[in-house]
């Protein structure tokens, strides 16, 4: 089943175009690596996808509904101010996650913050907001997952981990952009190089 | 430590003892005021405890001058103790005073008295403090904010005081004249017994709480070792 | 609907936990508003006062209000988090409304306490002002909530924001003090809750289009 | 020195560049001066002491000048780049005289409009209320900089800032409002000049300690 | 010559303790490569040594005038509402950079940013931002330079540029903190491994 369809997907700021032409095809299950220089429009592409972004030119389908949809972008999406579990429990609140409580903790403890769950977001490490951000994404075990240089900020082990989440996604469909294509060499089904 | 814990326990005990005295001499001894009559007893409360309280906001500003000047969180520790002291008597100095403004005029807040507002004010300007510290994160940033902020309180006491002064007479006038310190030598020593007793307090009050937060400090870092 | 009112309930509880993070939001605010008291004292003549004490009052609220604004949305510029309320499965516009009710209950709870405050050292409080309040905040809150998130979405930063608060402010201001100084107060109210009414429907319609593309 | 004062120059023209791209502060401190003025207009009767309208108008001003503080940092936050400017050779002093100056920027443009509605709505502006006005702007720059600076390292430092400012500044407002309405301006304007003085050294002097460990 | 000197080094943030024990030295062109998991302190440990932080046991000793010390965090340090030149015109101000504006435009060429000079930093792409946070480190030729994670966020051609600035650092003295040592594998001439 098609997920992912776009034909001459472009967009431009302010009159200077940043993609143009872009065109997609990506099914269900399908796990498409999204490459590109700095400035090339990877993120603006996946903000596209997520619907962060409208596009200026061309067509662009996405069929899944918006509680099913998972995006990690540059920023954390997190409050800083509010604890671990205080920001795991509002995303699980609004997604509807079936027994929040005990896939917070079991998220908590794969991604190894269990021992920082209480403490302000503001005050973790770069990447241990990175692995939170990934509990938020991966929360509401999407169907469609966006994830734009999800290996930023993590070290060895969490790498390992989140390599691990991918590989098994099964009926899951993935985009992931990045600099490192190596990192996730054998799960890529498509490519897209821009720029 | 030891003598430490050695010198707020004596210090405590010279505090007891004066209290005793000033407070009986201030009772049985000391001549009744001519046109305030019995009310103006509180005199012997109320001016030692707000005069103590502005001892413990220089102390405190004193303590953060150290802190900037050597470093070293013992000073920040001691300058915040001085400032709660100084709070503490404050609210102990609009206590009394209301109490006596009562008596003697009918009214728990008058503007028109200096010392009053001054005190709300410095009141105020402290009770920020405790927010300011509340709410940053514990550490060296912490511990040198307070004691900036500690040493500009003691530099807006002249200032506001001079304010207020301007201000006089400008809002309303002045209703109430009260003779000051002119007072015969019986009710004067008096006052000096109370004043000491009040120091004396401030100051075991301020070691005790010191050497618990010390206490506290320690532990933690032992447990720390240990872990 | 219920599911409406749930998300509806989780936002705004996340702004209070934000908001209440330093627990002593109630003792600042109390000292806030005894400051502000004082100041006013210093600005006023005894004799004066009375008369200007209601207005001082309503630029103090309205100060409270500017500040409750400000850290709306502050918050969520910081890392992207409003991106993250508008990928959420919920209704756009209970995002404005859990925005808009916890910004009221940041007013309600500065007047709770300054409202006591200005009776003590003022006039006492009517129940004209009290209404006129009322029906204020729900003015402000709605405005002050769609105009902060057209900011907050950055793209927006062109379109001086707060200036246009500006137009939309002063009709609650001078419908708040008629109400409390004016003979015929009835008027005045009259009109902020036609105010409040036709402003939040807007704005509760057209937050959507204000925060997506 | 001359290095001193490119550093500061480079730094205040910083300040006003953002603002000039953001329109952050300045419109929110118009709406609020002008609404101000507004809610005097309606809160006070008609034959309102001059002393009334004065007092108003510092109340107005005080308040305008801590949107402008609440937000001097807030930039600042975005992407540490206070720690930029705390890593730069230059003296930590020269950070809060630039930022100081941009503040007072800000405070003058808000005065511009402020001050000829106040002579439009009420009475005519004499050069006492200008003078203490302009001696104001100082005191309540330089401390209110400062302060911020205090704010920006702690949580709900919106709320924080009003705060730790209002104490401080009680003085001023009496000073402004004594050289405005009293017959010898003369001591209002010599005590506010003192108070600039006072607090603009040990503030210069103590920068470097709230903002560096 | 000696640059840093640590011994027992420390930093608690309210009561914890996240570094301690710590000790340090570094010569003059000497290249320290810190190494650890998320969570572990390198950031910490780099802004000590930036004079960002205080330590709260322990002692450091850095010999170097902040005018000649080039730091690169987890943040940019830019204003997202300057342009890229407003931003390096800043800096280059403070610093007193000889021919500012010969050297701004030098870096910006180096990294590829001379068409997009006039955009707001805001608009940038985080690889754009990256690059223009170097070209604000190495704005004022440091002779000590601190860099945590530079390589995040960098494409291929970014990194090898990186790398090339970072390879004839002649008598410079370099610390950086990464996840990815073999980045800079031939480079380090010591190694500290944290947590
Ligand atoms: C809330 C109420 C009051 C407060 C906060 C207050 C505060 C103070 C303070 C801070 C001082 C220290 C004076 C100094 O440093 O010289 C003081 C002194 C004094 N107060 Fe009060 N006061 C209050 C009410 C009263 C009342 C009602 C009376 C008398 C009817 C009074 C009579 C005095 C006298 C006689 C002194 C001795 C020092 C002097 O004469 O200035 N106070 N008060
Ligand atoms: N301001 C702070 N307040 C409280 N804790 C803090 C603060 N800054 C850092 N920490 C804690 O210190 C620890 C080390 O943080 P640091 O950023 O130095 O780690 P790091 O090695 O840089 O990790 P990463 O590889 O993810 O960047 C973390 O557990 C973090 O939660
Ligand atoms: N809001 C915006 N306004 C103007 N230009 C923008 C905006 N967002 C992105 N751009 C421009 O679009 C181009 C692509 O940005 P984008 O973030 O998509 O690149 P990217 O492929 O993600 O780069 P990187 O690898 O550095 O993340 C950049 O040149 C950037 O300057
Ligand atoms: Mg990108
Ligand atoms: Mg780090």
């Amino acid at each position: 089943m098609r997920i992912i369809s776009a034909r001459g997907l472009g967009r431009r700021f302010g009159g200077r175009p940043v993609l143009s032409g872009v065109d997609l095809d990506l099914d269900q299950g399908g796990f498409l690596l999204v490459t590109g220089p700095n400035g090339s429009g990877k993120t603006t592409l996946l903000r596209l996808l997520a619907g962060l972004l409208a596009p200026t030119s061309g067509s662009l389908e996405v069929v899944a509904d918006r509680n099913r949809v998972g995006f990690l972008g540059h920023e954390s999406l997190l409050y800083g101010e509010l604890t671990a579990l205080e920001n795991l429990d509002l995303y699980g609140r609004l997604y509807r996650v079936p027994e929040r409580r005990e896939r917070t903790g079991m998220l908590l403890e794969r991604f190894g913050l269990w021992e920082a769950r209480n403490e302000r977001a503001a005050t973790y490490s770069k990447g241990m907001l990175q692995r939170l951000a990934l509990c938020r994404t991966l929360l509401h075990d999407p169907e469609l997952l966006l994830m734009d240089e999800p290996f930023s900020a993590l070290d060895a082990e969490g790498v390992d981990l989140l390599h691990a989440e991918l590989a098994d996604h099964g009926p899951r469909t993935v985009v992931v952009a990045s600099h490192q294509p190596e990192r996730i060499a054998g799960l890529a089904t498509e490519r897209v190089a821009l720029g | 430590m030891q003598g430490f814990r050695h010198s707020a326990a004596l210090l405590s005990l010279t505090a007891a003892v004066l209290l005793i005295t000033g407070l009986s001499l201030a009772v049985f001894w000391a001549p009744e005021d001519a046109d305030q009559g019995i009310s103006q007893k509180i005199f012997y409360v109320h001016v030692p405890v707000a005069l103590t309280s502005y001892a413990a906001f220089f102390w405190a500003a004193w303590k953060a001058l150290r802190l900037l000047w050597k470093g070293g969180s013992r000073y920040d520790l001691e300058s915040y103790t001085a400032v709660h002291m100084g709070v503490i008597f404050g609210a102990l100095t609009l206590v009394t005073g209301s109490i006596w403004a009562k008596v003697s005029w009918g009214h728990w807040w008058v503007w028109s008295e200096r010392q009053l507002t001054l005190f709300l004010i410095l009141f105020l300007f402290y009770s920020a403090y405790f927010m300011l510290r509340y709410s940053t994160d514990p550490g060296p940033r912490r511990e040198r904010t307070s004691a900036v902020y500690a040493i500009f309180g003691v530099v807006l006491i002249p200032v506001s005081f001079l304010a207020i002064r301007l201000a006089e007479g400008l809002i309303h006038p002045v209703v109430f004249k009260r003779d000051g310190p002119d007072m015969e030598g019986s009710m004067f020593l008096t006052f000096c017994v109370c004043l000491a007793a009040m120091l004396a307090l401030a100051g075991s009050l301020y070691l005790l709480e010191l050497s618990g937060k010390r206490a506290d400090a320690s532990l933690r870092e032992l447990r720390e070792r240990l872990a | 609907m219920t599911g409406y009112v749930a998300d509806v309930a989780a936002l705004a509880r996340k702004d209070l936990l934000v908001e209440l993070r330093t627990r002593d939001t109630v003792p600042a605010m109390l000292l806030f508003v005894v400051a502000a008291l004082v100041v006013f004292h210093f600005a006023l003549p005894a004799e004066s006062a009375r008369f200007a004490a209601s207005g001082m009052l309503w630029i103090a609220l309205l100060f409270t209000a500017l500040l409750a604004l400000v850290r709306a949305f502050v918050g969520e510029r910081d890392h992207g988090t409003l991106d993250g309320l508008i990928l959420a499965p919920c209704d756009r516009s209970a995002i404005w409304l859990g925005k808009t009710l916890s910004v009221l209950a940041f007013l309600l709870f500065a007047e709770a306490v300054a409202l006591p405050a200005f009776a003590l050292f003022y006039e006492d409080v009517t129940w004209e002002l009290v209404a006129g309040v009322a029906l204020a905040n729900i003015g402000i809150a709605t405005v002050g909530t769609l105009l902060g998130a057209m900011a907050a979405a950055a793209r927006a930063r062109e379109l001086l924001l707060p200036l246009l608060f500006l137009p939309l402010a002063i009709p609650l201001v001078v419908g708040g003090v008629g109400a409390t100084v004016s003979d015929d107060p009835g008027r005045y109210l009259a009109f902020l809750a036609l105010y409040d009414l036709i402003f939040a429907v807007l704005a509760w319609a057209s937050f959507e289009y204000v925060v997506t593309e």
